[in-house]
């Protein structure tokens, strides 16, 4: 997030899309409906009718895929009305005028023809957006326009088109100057504990920790130097999906996996289950026997985020402790220290530099300490200092007290720039053949691919076992009621669960959440056209077909 | 519509009414309806029609005439203004007094063809003429109860027709109004109204003008006037008169307020348990609206007002004002804490005049007579007239209007003729269940907001009811407790619990199991839930048994065993 | 900045700041049982009075917006007279049972009771609602020891925004309901058990909680959900190495004193019996070590259509060394015989920083490979 | 929030009318009027009760999808204002008067007199749905204490005799008519 969770409360217009907010990030939903309860104005745009939508003051909503027409539109609105910030654009910004040529073909006509969602709804959403409309009551603010402040999730991401419609968010956050300032910005909703750590530190295939490009010679010496080794790998890696093709391929032959769970959260779980069979070596080190764990050759029993110590980072970059609470069963270890002795052993057997000592750590501090000195935006943290509410990064100097906000008078790179996006269709439409579009996502009580969740007593309690979210209509179509066994075909495969109607999803939509090992979401999701640069598979859009199976 | 075309309206009514020598007014309020009032009238009607010459005289429906216990009530008006009470009128003496009132002037009657069962009704009424029993029926207008009066709120109620728009313009209705939108600005009435002294009647008597002043001076798009027509005393019946017998009356004042603090909007707040009072409020209003004296450019100004109703359902509290505004919002009648007052932030946040319905009523008379006549009437500090529903063991009760600093005496003993029997009066309890009972020790005590107070009582809305000797005060106090324990809204525990609490001590001592300290308990939970609780239902709960506790303690004491 | 002086204390305020705001956050103790720093205003509760100079009345302090100059007073004789008083009313609709009762230590209304002296009522006990319902393993509702400060119901509707529960009836028979008292389950109730959070008494409580210790013999660790990435803050209240209940704490970073379903009531994953408690190798593998006698090859079903796992099936344990032994040396011969990159490394985004760390810091200094990713796309 | 929420009966029930039950009707007609807005919740029960004689579970489902005011609100709201019933009333109805005036003339005796008439406390309806007996907090007719209505129609002056009269020839009414349709 450019901004912090705890200025959601004082935004004047909050801008939701591609988020169940209310499911996924329950306590984010807290902070909107504060701010909804003062008077800000709420709009939505998604395809379902996400709980959080009775609070809305406008809901858009949009065939699926069809969503960035509508961001286009209002921005054609916003420069045709004369709503933009052109301070703003002038002072912070670039490229701006290749950007509104674009723009220009992207009516609210248009828009409305797309996406099914009617032009006063776009007009009026530009108009809330762009100048911090409130529905009533006082803005905390000064200036003559409120502060807005945007809010997504994957259901933009996870699309062959998600960089494009993440670029396109931060256009629009820039032409109207809702960036940069308290309870504005662009911020993504992170669906896990530390997805936002993981990246931080360089669980990526391109860069080194602190997002330092692995392909830059001179960072990479750098952290050699640190490390104490002759020289680091240069070329980009693979991704988890590219290494399943690369597996099958035979070019991939070992895959460690530390707390992950591909054979349910991946796409196209029959390919990647293909790929884990060839392999010569599958580890899996998780809490659990997952999906995944009955291909591994080997499994490594580890601590839960309950039983060690550490740090997490959290959605709004926020470093803090996480502390041991109870101890881990039987021989289970942390993750750190199972990695340091494998790392010590591979060291002495590959007679790599530095020698094994280098691996001895004694605790998650010392590691964390390592951890800033290669880590530019924590190199100013320690675990004294995450004490007691953590800090969120940059935070380059002992002194620093943290950045709740970024962007602040300049942009990272500079000027922001805008980004002249198109907008492109899915990868796969709907046919004769698979007439409905799938979505997958989450439901409140389960979390992921429910390894955990589904073993808490009262969460499974509250939701037992799961199920496809299907429109009156389709249902009806087919002979299908409330709590009837149906069946789901892709291209890539089928499953079978059981139907709740629900005006929640439009006509010609099923939702799916990926939490049910015996309805595996995933293995009707594609894998075969990824976005180009962020390499995210769409999981929001597959295109299926239902069946009765009553009517066989 | 403009002015012009309501007098041209006016006066054809007054041109219409004068052409009778006699009119019968016949009330048809609840009381006297549920004495008979309905076949009186009936029996008027039909005897008017047989009557040899029907149209010299005319049979009027009217409110409410006072003297309640008598009904059904008549009156008989002559052009020249003489009026002469008949009580009990039950369909014989009903045709008694027709038979009497018309002139029987045979030679015209003979021309006359009519239906045999006219006949019938004719001949009956030839038979009537030689009655004597009439004279029983007539109440002397030299009676006290009709003396002592002095009637400003009151003072066409029983006179005109509260179906008739024509009937209150023809009694100058309207003109108020039309005054202060012709020729005041909004702060000259309020200062008006702040001049005459007018105090709010729902009990607490806060000054009206400066009410008035507060909300003309907030800064806000949107205005509400809200009339609270909640009368949930029980014993009190005023404020249901009013909106049941003259409800033009009560719409003329509300309009004069919204004008005095510019609101465009308002609502009358009434209790369920008045669907009379309902209907003919929405029906002053349809009628209002269809000659443009409520709508869009009141008058043919360019002042624009619009009034709903709304019907409470059955709580006490939503008497209280922040609680009658929830209730309007469609919430849980409960209370808030003060400030922010509803003059600031009242009916959805915008501020808001709430009036009482006997305090806007005053209003009208107030502009037509000017300040100064209002403020000569009554006492230093409580200026003006009050209504009151006078009952309980009394020989005469019913609705009176007094002007203020009348004695309890003149009340009881020459308003109310006295308890009848041979049991003596023993106490006067003002203000319903927040209020108090006054004893016969102090009969000289002058009804003025300021005297009740220090006997612990407070002026209320009106309920006067009179308890004789025969009447256990503990009991009657046990009586009130219930209904708070009934009516607390539960928001806050002093009143939620405390009451309850109140009451478990009283049954203790009336059934006789109460200890000597119980008294000073009783007396110190009291007052805790008096300074404690947070509005003034709660407040004010606890006054009737402290202010029994004080003036009849012996009759406590004499429930608690001596050797406990 | 606004300026006020409140016991002696000259205090400075933003403007708008109600005077037990003011009071509380400068350390100032008034009792109060229906305030919350996160609700609107009720003033129910009627314990927050102080008096302010120039009035001769009490007021509510939470209802009393702070003013330039203003002198507050917060202790008196007549102030701990009232307060004493209405807190007589409140445990006279309240059972005094402290003794058995799991909220003893963190209850208000005992502390207070305990403050003003009030070892028992001064009237006859009259409990008004004795509703019972324990209709879900989350939180149990007991009527009872509700005190009907409202907190619950304001903080369903103005934060969770669910409305689930609100007050019903009137007066002394008021209670915090559900439509027609029905089961929570059939009510909008997210079960995030903030209403928990905000209770003063033992009115609800977490099912995990009951007959599980004192308050004061539990340890508490302030760590972070494991959830979603939002990063609540969460107090675990553990004793004997086990978790009693989670609960968000006073000053959550990112949370304030909130949570959701899953961070407060979706723990106890951690002690399932599935855990994986020791080292395993596949049976093959494990054969082919010669650590166990029969052969045995990997079955064609799908993981995800196993009916019932059951890990024995497809592992034997085996101890820390011989696994490690057996990843490293297999790791070792894949990279010599196939290079760096025919190795590929899944770390996690529910492992920790130093974790992820290590376990990219080890393919990349180690192995020598940028196969290394997490399902941050996920 | 149903979407997420348990879909639990009454939605489906709630659902499934108004086509059928045309009183349904005359509560949407009361809901247009006021634009389906939330503040008009007591105004639509108000109506609900007319069309319907109480309140049932179902009835205030309904009112809580149409005015979006949740279904506990509606509830809470319902439940604080005595004048809304949650179950059948009779078919016909005696309310005493309370208020002070009535109480001071001795309607209490009156209250007690009916309820063991009709065998049944104060607030209920007898078991063959004829009767309903409840009390009311003035009726405004102080002037002529103590007061009853019976079916609407106000008893002035009333003792406890006339008031079981006027009762027991109602029920003895409606005996006769029930024995004439056995035997019709």
């Amino acid at each position: 997030m450019t901004n912090s969770v705890r200025e959601i409360r004082d935004a004047d217009c909050i801008f939701i899309t591609g988020s169940n907010t209310a499911e996924a990030h329950p306590v984010i939903s807290y902070e909107v409906v504060r701010a909804v309860k003062k008077g800000a104005h709420l709009i939505i745009i998604d395809p379902r009718r996400i709980p959080l939508v009775d609070h809305a003051t406008l809901f858009l909503q949009p065939h699926p895929g069809t969503d960035i027409y509508v961001f286009l539109a209002m921005m054609h609105v916003i420069i045709r009305e004369g709503w933009m910030d052109e301070t703003f654009i002038a002072e912070r910004t670039e490229d701006y005028d290749a950007f509104a040529a674009i723009l220009e073909g992207y009516t609210p006509e248009r828009a409305a023809l797309a996406s099914g969602v009617p032009e006063e709804k776009i007009i009026q959403a530009a108009r809330w957006y762009a100048l911090g409309e409130r529905a009533h009551g006082e803005s905390i603010y000064e200036e003559a326009h409120g502060h807005s402040t945007i809010l997504y999730a994957m259901g933009i991401t996870q699309r062959s088109n998600g960089t494009d419609n993440v670029l396109t968010l931060a256009n629009l956050s820039m032409l109207c100057g809702q960036i940069g300032k308290p309870s504005t910005g662009v911020n993504p909703l992170r669906g896990q504990a530390n997805v936002q750590g993981a990246c931080d530190v360089g669980g990526l295939v391109n860069v080194l920790p602190g997002y330092q490009q692995v392909t830059d010679d001179k960072l990479r010496e750098e952290t050699a130097k640190t490390w104490e080794v002759e020289q680091l790998p240069c070329d980009v890696g693979l991704t988890i999906v590219e290494s399943t093709h690369a597996a099958l391929a035979g070019e991939v032959h070992a895959i460690y996996v530390m707390g992950e769970n591909p054979m349910m959260s991946d796409p196209n779980s029959n390919h990647v289950e293909e790929a884990f069979r060839k392999l010569d070596l599958l580890i899996v080190q998780d809490i659990f026997p997952s999906e995944t764990a009955y291909l591994a050759h080997v499994l490594l029993p580890a601590a839960s985020s309950l039983e060690k110590d550490g740090t997490f980072t959290n959605t709004e970059r926020r470093v803090q402790r996480i502390r041991k609470v109870i101890s881990p069963p039987g021989e289970a270890l942390p993750d750190w220290s199972i990695i340091a002795d494998i790392a010590a052993r591979v060291t002495q057997k590959l007679d790599r530099k530095p020698g094994p000592e280098a691996w001895k750590y004694d605790s998650a501090s010392s590691i964390f300490d390592e951890l800033t000195l290669v880590t530019p935006i924590y190199s100013g943290m320690s675990y004294d200092r995450l004490q007691p509410s953590g800090l969120q990064w940059p935070c380059p100097s002992e002194t620093h007290p943290g950045t709740p906000i970024l962007h602040l008078d300049t942009f990272a790179r500079g000027q922001g720039k805008f980004h002249a996006v198109e907008a492109r269709d899915p990868a796969e439409l709907t046919d004769e053949e698979y007439p409905l579009t799938l979505s997958t996502g989450r439901v409140l009580y389960h979390y992921h691919s429910g390894t955990m969740t589904r073993r808490s007593a009262p969460l499974h309690w509250r939701e037992p076992r799961g199920y496809a979210e299907i429109n009156r209509q389709d249902a009806e179509a087919i002979g299908l009621k409330d709590g009837f066994a149906v069946i789901i075909h892709s291209r890539r495969g089928t499953i079978r669960t059981k139907t709740k109607i629900s005006e929640g999803v439009p006509p010609g939509t099923v939702f799916l959440a990926f939490h049910w090992r015996e309805a595996p979401a995933n293995r009707l999701t594609q894998d075969h056209t990824l976005d180009p640069i962020a390499k995210i598979p769409e999981y929001k859009i597959s295109a299926i077909r239902l069946e009765n199976p009553r009517a066989r | 519509m403009s002015r012009e075309k309501l007098d041209q309206i006016a006066e054809k009514e007054q041109a219409r009414q004068s052409q009778f020598d006699k009119r019968i007014h016949c009330c048809i309020s609840t009381a006297c309806l549920s004495a008979g009032a309905g076949r009186t009238i009936q029996t008027l009607r039909d005897s008017m029609e047989a009557a040899p010459i029907g149209d010299e005289v005319e049979v009027v429906q009217t409110g409410c005439m006072g003297l309640c216990s008598r009904g059904p009530l008549v009156r008989v008006q002559e052009k020249s203004g003489e009026e002469v009470y008949y009580a009990d009128v039950d369909s014989e003496c009903a045709e008694e007094l027709v038979a009497k009132t018309v002139s029987w002037d045979h030679a015209k009657a003979k021309q006359q063809e009519i239906s045999p069962e006219l006949q019938t009704v004719r001949d009956r009424l030839e038979t009537a003429r030689k009655k004597r029993s009439l004279k029983k029926h007539i109440l002397s207008p030299d009676l006290p109860f009709f003396t002592k009066q002095f009637k400003v709120v009151l003072r066409d109620v029983g006179y005109v027709d509260p179906e008739k728009l024509e009937d209150y313009l023809a009694h100058g209705g309207y003109e108020s109004l039309h005054k202060v939108l012709a020729e005041m600005s909004p702060e000259q009435v309020c200062d008006e109204i702040l001049q005459s002294g007018l105090r709010g009647r729902g009990g607490a008597g806060f000054p009206t003008g400066l009410k008035w002043g507060f909300v003309r001076r907030e800064e806000s798009d949107v205005k509400y006037v809200v009339v609270n027509g909640d009368e949930g005393d029980p014993g009190a019946y005023m404020d249901r008169t009013v909106m049941e017998d003259n409800p033009h009356q009560v719409l003329e004042g509300m309009m004069i307020a919204a004008y005095a603090v510019g609101a465009s909007h308002g609502y009358f707040y009434i209790r369920a348990e008045y669907p009379i009072a309902v209907d003919r409020i929405r029906g002053a209003i349809r009628a209002a609206r269809r000659h443009g004296i409520l709508g869009k450019s009141v008058l043919g100004t360019d002042f624009s007002y619009n009034a709903d109703v709304r019907i409470g359902a059955g709580a006490f509290v939503c008497g209280e004002e922040t609680a009658l505004i929830h209730s309007i919002e469609g919430k849980r009648g409960v209370p808030r804490m003060r400030p922010p007052y509803p003059s600031t932030s009242g009916l959805w946040g915008k501020p808001t005049v709430i009036n009482n319905v006997e305090t806007l009523a005053s209003v009208p008379a107030i502009i037509k007579n000017g300040a100064d006549w209002y403020a000569q009437i009554g006492t230093e500090k409580s200026k003006g007239t009050k209504v009151f529903a006078l009952a309980g063991q009394l020989t005469n009760t019913g609705l009176i209007e007094v002007p203020m600093g009348i004695t309890l005496k003149e009340i009881v003993f020459e308003i109310g003729g006295d308890v009848p029997g041979d049991a003596e009066f023993k106490a006067a309890q003002t203000g319903g269940p927040s209020g108090g009972c006054i004893p016969n020790t102090h009969m000289d005590t002058p009804v003025d907001y300021e005297s009740l107070q220090e006997l612990g009582s407070i002026m209320g809305s009106g309920g006067l009811v009179i308890i004789d000797s025969t009447t256990s005060m503990p009991e009657f106090a046990r009586f009130f407790m219930d209904f708070c324990v009934d009516e607390s809204c539960g928001k806050c525990v002093p009143c939620r619990v405390g009451t309850v609490q109140i009451r478990t001590l009283l049954d203790k001592i009336i059934e006789g199991r109460g200890e000597p300290e119980d008294l000073d308990k009783l007396d110190a939970l009291c007052k805790l839930v008096r300074s404690t609780s947070l509005c003034g239902l709660g407040q004010s709960a606890p006054n009737p048994v402290l202010s029994t506790l004080r003036f009849f303690r012996q009759e406590y004491e004499a429930l608690i065993p001596t050797n406990a | 900045m606004i300026t006020l002086s409140i016991d002696t204390k000259t205090i400075q305020v933003a403007p708008d700041t109600n005077v037990l705001k003011a009071a509380l956050d400068n350390g100032i103790h008034i009792p109060h049982l229906c305030y919350h720093p996160e609700l609107s205003i009720s003033g129910g509760c009627r314990l927050c009075l102080v008096e302010v100079e120039g009035q001769d009345q009490p007021v509510l302090s939470c209802g009393l917006t702070a003013a330039e100059g203003m002198v507050i007073q917060t202790q008196s004789d007549q102030l701990k007279e009232l307060r004493r008083g209405v807190l007589d009313l409140f445990i006279s609709d309240h059972p005094l049972d402290c003794v058995v009762c799991d909220k003893a230590g963190s209850c208000t209304l005992q502390e207070y009771a305990y403050e003003y002296g009030l070892k028992d009522t001064s009237y006859e006990p009259t409990v008004s609602s004795t509703l019972f319902q324990d209709d879900n393993p989350f939180f149990l509702r007991d009527h009872q020891y509700c005190i009907l400060c409202g907190r619950c119901v304001r903080v369903c509707d103005e934060i969770v925004g669910v409305h689930a529960i609100d007050f019903a009836n009137r007066g002394f028979e008021t209670n915090i309901a559900t439509p027609y008292d029905g089961p929570m389950i059939d009510s909008t109730c997210v079960f995030c058990g903030n209403c928990v959070q905000v209770c003063p008494t033992a009115a609800l409580m977490p099912v995990s909680r009951l007959q599980r210790g004192r308050e004061w013999d539990l340890d508490r660790t302030l760590s972070v959900c494991g959830y979603c990435g939002v990063g609540c803050q969460i107090e675990y209240a553990t004793k004997d190495d086990a978790i009693i209940y989670a609960q968000a704490p006073e000053h959550g970073a990112a949370n304030g004193s909130f949570l959701c379903t899953k961070g407060r009531y979706g723990w106890d994953f951690a002690t399932s019996p599935e855990r994986l408690k020791q080292p395993m190798l596949r049976r093959d593998v494990a054969h082919e070590l010669g650590l166990t006698e029969e052969p045995w090859a990997l079955p064609e079903t799908s993981p995800l259509d196993i009916r019932k796992p059951n890990v024995e099936q497809y592992f034997v344990p085996v101890d820390w060394d011989t696994a490690l032994e057996f990843v490293s040396s297999r790791l070792s011969d894949i990279t010599e015989s196939h290079g760096p990159d025919s190795i590929m490394g899944l770390a996690s985004a529910r492992c920790t920083n130093e974790d992820n760390y290590l376990f990219q810091k080890f393919m990349r200094a180690v192995i020598g490979t940028n196969n290394i990713d997490h399902c941050a796309r996920l | 929030m149903s979407d997420t929420g348990p879909s639990n009966g009454k939605l489906k029930k709630a659902q499934e009318h108004p086509s059928g039950d045309d009183r349904y009707v005359a509560l949407d007609r009361t809901m247009k009027r006021f634009h389906n807005e939330k503040d008009a919740l007591l105004e639509v029960l108000h109506s609900a009760q007319e069309t319907f004689g109480y309140l049932s579970e179902e009835l205030l489902f309904y009112i809580s999808n149409h005015l979006h005011v949740p279904l506990s609100q509606v509830y809470g709201v319902a439940t604080f204002y005595h004048l809304f019933t949650f179950e059948p009333q009779g078919k016909h109805s005696c309310i005493v008067c309370t208020g002070t005036a009535c109480h001071v003339k001795g309607s209490s005796e009156i209250v007690e007199e009916m309820s063991a008439v009709l065998n049944i406390p104060v607030g209920k309806t007898t078991e063959d749905g004829l009767f309903s007996l409840s009390t009311a907090r003035c009726l405004g007719c102080c002037g002529l204490a103590p007061v009853a209505v019976i079916n609407g129609e106000i008893q002035g002056k009333a003792t406890p005799e006339t008031i079981a009269g006027k009762v027991g020839r109602i029920l003895a009414d409606e005996r006769i008519a029930q024995d004439q349709e056995e035997a019709g």
